[in-house]
């Protein structure tokens, strides 16, 4: 398979054959993707940012405990609701306060995402948040939230996965054709 | 030859030092590139990226002016304008057509080949003044390697010479013919290697090796300095390629050549230009040995062969 | 905060005398020939050569890869982890830089330890060491990231003016720290007023989710200042 | 003999710090080398400049966060990394993982073994000076990185395996993506090995030069494509099989081991391209294989808290650099008392105190280029 060692070759025709691909290559089309003007197209998983739902998420602390970094803060605070109808019992509420994560520390493991019992974390392929100060990288809920917007639909699965894993809407079977592209 | 006349050649000699490089240096750039699937500059200057090495130009300007403490002052601070100088003086005499020339000396090749030690001694004295373990080995191992390739560059432009009849660089493009392309074949590739060995550059750019000895004798220059010997570096390979092509491409001689004679030169060293720098993009590096051994057991071998044929040839054709 | 004037540092010749179209000329020589000095530490160096390469090509915004060594270059990216052992090293390697310099940290590892911020033998972000002009959030960041955040380096270098970029030579806390981090209060006026309106709710918020934090009681830094090395020292 | 004759000038030894940061060495290795003109004397390496402690966080991590730190020590080859502490955890436990997991892994991994290799078959060459070889082999990289990130998000640090399986399922069409990037990586590889292969300076400059004796490898443990390279015949994909790699390196299969007896740089260059040709294989066997299987589950249902019994366990894989080995000791609660990691390029970067005296300083430098290390994997 490999080409065979060519011990008994002649002095020229390696160096030659090198300046010969080189030459090659400089009349073919290169492969560079101009960055600024030309967007990158990602794939749905990739891991660029981590997007908030804020509604979703009961503040149950629990991807604050398991990310490894601890680079989540959430701070919450409980609200009682008046009972719906009368004579029922006041309810407690999670309203959340604050909901930051740090992405100077975050290491995008994609546990708290995993981890989190109600679907409020999701990842986007978003990457352009570079910042001259550190301080703008701690990205309060407001701001996860305008991520929603850049959050691609879920990847339909290949054929050979059991129908029975549900995805929060199941994969329909028309999108599993097409090659999801990011909405980039 | 009036005063007004030898300072506007002198003027024309500059621009054409401070523009020719930085021509070959951005060729280089988008050469480069090319030749590894890439775009190379574009957005210095808008078009293609067309001011690159301007670019570099005013950054390198307002670089800090940084002298080591434990560097030998004066030398180190001399030793960029030495190297620049040499290639100044050389190009100087290079003629790209019968009239066009910087300077006509009846012995402007060995005019040429005698500037081209200063550049020796400039890369010597950065590596040492530099007081830094690395530079001291890389100028050390310039030295060694300039010194030995000196010989096979006079060798064959003594063949050169000899077929010509005269030591003179316009007179050689006169008494030049193409049957010389065959004749002095041998002669030409031991001058290109030599060359490219004489100017560090790949596959002989041990003295500068990144990979060994970070860059060599110019590990402790910044700014000006450094922009300098990168100047120096290129007006090297404008100096040497036009001087091969002058010598056995026949410089201005070619189709029209009494309308664009000139044109035909720039063209051949051009060309010989871009062979140098597709060198350094095909090629890896020699060991400094076998540098050594090339030198001496092949190029001064093959250049003496040269001037025997060259001889035999003068001979018959002269009966 | 009094802004002390310090006397114009010896920057290369052509910094003293600088009109204003002259100033844009050198914004623009100094925005389009960035000299990267590969300083490349852990994963992060893998991307930043991968942006170097054919797929990316940084080179096309003017920074050209090739700077042999610290004297040549004038664009640091710091990629990768910067233990203990080899801070002395980013710190020296970073005097060696001539003055019109710029640092990037690449990743999360330079930006604050990322990955390994419980390490006993890890410098929790590089701006300890250097002044950083860009952080560039990631682990690893993509090859694009680092390009946008070259382009925003490149913005700023263009709206440099020379006077700030002269504050540089100032040292804060015996360490040479960046114009940006000097030229600029501590506490940012909207966090001074907030603080000042309700001087408990931060703190508060800050001490509730450690608080719930549960699996151990490792103290966080709680300043405003994200993590505790760079805490506000009462100066704002 | 070079140089100076012997006995001929006095000349004191010179100390040359191949420094912490060097374009020679990748990363941080630092070379305290003893020279007398360009014959280097005594070298030792001196290492330590990326260690992060790695083996003591991961006593205070439970067995996700193990994995998701686990790749980072050899960043080169992040996903062989994660399988050896799944592999650990669940041999531990005694779960078996389903079928189209372990295809998978082993596709990923094999995958993994080519990005690595190709990072190498590109930087050895720019040590030596050819500065086109990394472009070429970075373009097969960013081909097979798309893919990559595909089914996994990450480009480098995939953190796509987790104990018991992996953590999604395949992506829709990704198998023929796969297969396409395989072909044309296959397709461009010529361009690389026209640059490197028979070209008469790169053999001048690595032809007999560092030669690594079989007992000098028995006595430091060097491992991987350097150790074959000096004909030590010796692969865990076939000896001790994990993964579905006893099927694949069955006789008949497509996996074979490449072995090469000289020794020198070169044997190791040839030893690292021909491997790239056989994982490409592998990955090929693979990816039919996995077509053809029934659709299953691709990981097993793990309890809330992932406690491991106690006891201790030893598991080595194959990585792309050599042995690298999980030493586990559980004391039965959520995080390990102790995970030790036995990684290649500590072994195979110890044994340049042995290589480098008596060479030249640019031979030093083929050297060091072609002991393939990652300093990451050295200092954990």
């Amino acid at each position: 398979m490999a080409r065979q060692e060519k011990e008994s070759r002649g002095l020229v025709p390696g160096l030659l054959s090198g300046m010969a691909t080189t030459a090659r290559t400089a009349f073919r089309p290169t492969h560079t993707r101009q960055y600024p003007d030309v967007a990158p197209d990602l794939p749905p998983r990739s891991r660029g940012v981590i997007a908030l739902l804020a509604d979703n998420c009961t503040s149950c602390m629990l991807c604050a405990r398991e990310c490894p970094d601890w680079c989540i803060y959430i701070d919450s605070h409980k609200e009682t609701i008046p009972p719906a109808s009368e004579g029922g019992r006041p309810r407690q509420q999670n309203v959340l306060d604050r909901f930051a994560i740090d992405f100077s520390l975050c290491m995008y493991c994609g546990i708290c995402i995993e981890v989190c019992p109600f679907d409020a974390l999701f990842w986007s392929p978003e990457f352009e948040y570079a910042e001259t100060d550190i301080r703008d990288l701690l990205h309060e809920k407001e701001r996860l939230g305008e991520w929603m917007a850049t959050v691609p639909p879920p990847a339909a699965f290949e054929p050979g996965a059991l129908e029975e894993v549900v995805v929060d809407e199941p994969a329909t079977e028309e999108d599993a054709t097409q090659p999801p592209e990011a909405t980039r | 030859m009036t005063v007004t006349e030898v300072v506007l050649r002198c003027l024309i000699v500059l621009v054409g030092f401070l523009v020719l490089p930085l021509l070959i240096g951005q060729t280089e750039h988008k050469l480069m590139a090319h030749m590894q699937g890439r775009l190379g500059p574009m957005y210095a200057g808008g078009f293609h990226g067309w001011a690159q090495l301007v670019a570099d130009g005013v950054k390198f300007v307002q670089k800090e002016d940084v002298v080591p403490s434990a560097a030998d002052k004066p030398v180190f601070r001399f030793a960029p304008a030495l190297a620049l100088a040499s290639y100044l003086m050389a190009l100087a005499v290079v003629p790209l057509g019968p009239v066009t020339w910087g300077a006509n000396v009846p012995g402007s090749l060995v005019w040429v080949l005698a500037v081209g030690g200063i550049g020796t001694l400039g890369t010597l004295m950065a590596g040492w003044s530099s007081g830094n373990k690395y530079s001291l080995l890389g100028g050390l191992r310039a030295a060694a390697q300039l010194i030995s390739y000196e010989l096979p560059l006079i060798l064959s432009c003594a063949s050169f010479a000899m077929a010509a009849g005269s030591l003179s660089l316009v007179a050689i493009g006169h008494a030049w013919t193409p049957w010389w392309l065959i004749w002095q074949l041998p002669g030409a590739l031991v001058f290109l290697v030599a060359a490219t060995a004489e100017l560090q550059r790949p596959p002989f750019d041990m003295p500068v090796a990144d990979s060994e000895l970070v860059f060599g004798p110019y590990t402790e220059y910044t700014g000006l300095r450094f922009a300098f010997f990168l100047l120096a570096e290129y007006a090297g390979i404008v100096v040497m390629s036009l001087l091969l092509a002058v010598l056995w491409l026949g410089g201005w001689t070619g189709p029209f050549d009494h309308q664009i004679g000139v044109l035909w030169t720039l063209l051949k060293g051009f060309g010989i230009a871009l062979v140098i720098l597709w060198m350094r993009m095909s090629w890896p590096r020699l060991r400094e040995d076998q540098l050594q051994r090339i030198a001496w057991l092949w190029l001064v071998p093959l250049a003496l062969l040269q001037i025997a044929i060259t001889a035999a040839g003068v001979v018959l054709m002269s009966r | 905060m009094t802004m002390t004037d310090l006397p114009m540092p010896r920057v290369g010749p052509l910094q003293e005398a600088t009109p204003k179209p002259m100033r844009l000329i050198l914004n623009w020589g100094r925005r389009y020939s960035l000299w990267v000095f590969n300083f490349g530490l852990a994963c992060c160096a893998i991307e930043f050569i991968a942006a170097s390469m054919a797929r990316h090509d940084f080179i096309r915004l003017g920074v050209i890869p090739f700077a042999p060594g610290p004297r040549q270059a004038d664009l640091m990216v710091v990629s990768g982890t910067v233990t203990d052992k080899m801070a002395p090293a980013v710190r020296r390697l970073y005097d060696q830089m001539p003055e019109p310099k710029y640092v990037i940290s690449f990743g999360a590892c330079s930006n604050s330890g990322g990955p390994y911020w419980d390490s006993y033998c890890v410098t929790k972000g590089v701006d300890q060491l250097i002044p950083v002009d860009v952080y560039v959030p990631g682990c690893p960041p993509r090859p694009e990231a680092l390009l946008q955040g070259i382009l925003l380096l490149q913005q700023r270098i263009a709206s440099e003016q020379p006077a700030s970029r002269s504050l540089r030579k100032k040292s804060y806390a015996d360490r040479r720290a960046a114009a940006a981090v000097l030229s600029r209060p501590f506490v940012s006026a909207q966090d001074r007023e907030r603080l000042a309106g309700a001087p408990s709710e931060s703190d508060v918020s800050r001490g509730t989710s450690d608080a719930s934090r549960g699996t151990g009681d490792v103290s966080r830094g709680t300043g405003d200042v994200s993590r505790g090395s760079t805490d506000v020292s009462g100066e704002a | 003999m070079v140089g100076v004759g012997a006995g001929g000038l006095a000349s004191a030894d010179m100390v040359l710090n191949i420094g912490p940061q060097h374009p020679a060495t990748h990363g941080v290795l630092r070379l305290r080398i003893t020279l007398d003109g360009e014959r280097i004397r005594r070298a030792e390496p001196i290492v330590g400049y990326m260690h992060r402690g790695a083996e003591k966080l991961f006593e205070v991590r439970d067995y996700r966060q193990i994995m998701v730190l686990a790749n980072r020590h050899d960043w080169l080859s992040a996903f062989s990394n994660e399988i050896g502490v799944a592999l650990t955890v669940e041999r531990m436990l005694g779960m078996d993982v389903p079928e189209r997991a372990t295809w998978t892994r082993t596709l990923l991994a094999e995958l993994n073994r080519v990005l690595n290799h190709l990072m190498f078959l590109g930087s050895y060459p720019l040590e030596l000076g050819a500065i086109t070889p990394i472009f070429y082999s970075f373009r097969e990289r960013e081909e097979l990185q798309a893919v990559m990130e595909e089914i996994s998000g990450g480009r480098m640090h995939y953190m796509f395996s987790r104990v018991g399986g992996l953590r999604d399922d395949l992506p829709a069409g990704w198998l023929g993506r796969v297969a396409a990037s395989i072909a044309a990586v296959r397709r461009r590889l010529p361009d690389l090995e026209s640059l490197l292969v028979g070209n008469e300076i790169l053999r001048a400059r690595t032809r007999g030069v560092g030669v690594l004796s079989p007992e000098l490898i028995e006595a430091y443990g060097v491992s991987g494509p350097i150790a074959r390279a000096s004909g030590v015949d010796v692969d865990l994909r076939r000896d001790r099989p994990y993964l579905a790699y006893a099927e694949l390196f069955a006789p008949g299969g497509p996996g074979r081991v490449v072995v090469r007896s000289a020794g020198d740089c070169l044997a190791r260059l040839e030893v690292l391209l021909e491997q790239v040709h056989v994982s490409l294989d592998l990955a090929q066997a693979c990816l039919d294989r996995l077509a053809a299987l029934p659709a299953g589950p691709v990981n097993v249902k793990l309890p809330k808290v992932l406690k491991v019994p106690e006891g201790w366990d030893y598991v080595a894989t194959e990585n792309p650099l050599g042995f690298n080995g999980y030493y586990l000791v559980s004391r039965g609660d959520k995080t390990p008392w102790r995970l030790k990691l036995r990684s290649a390029s500590f072994n195979n970067v110890a044994v340049l105190g042995e290589l480098l005296p008596g060479t030249l300083i640019a031979d030093m430098v083929a050297i060091l280029g072609s002991m393939f290390f990652v300093v990451g994997d050295i200092d954990k």
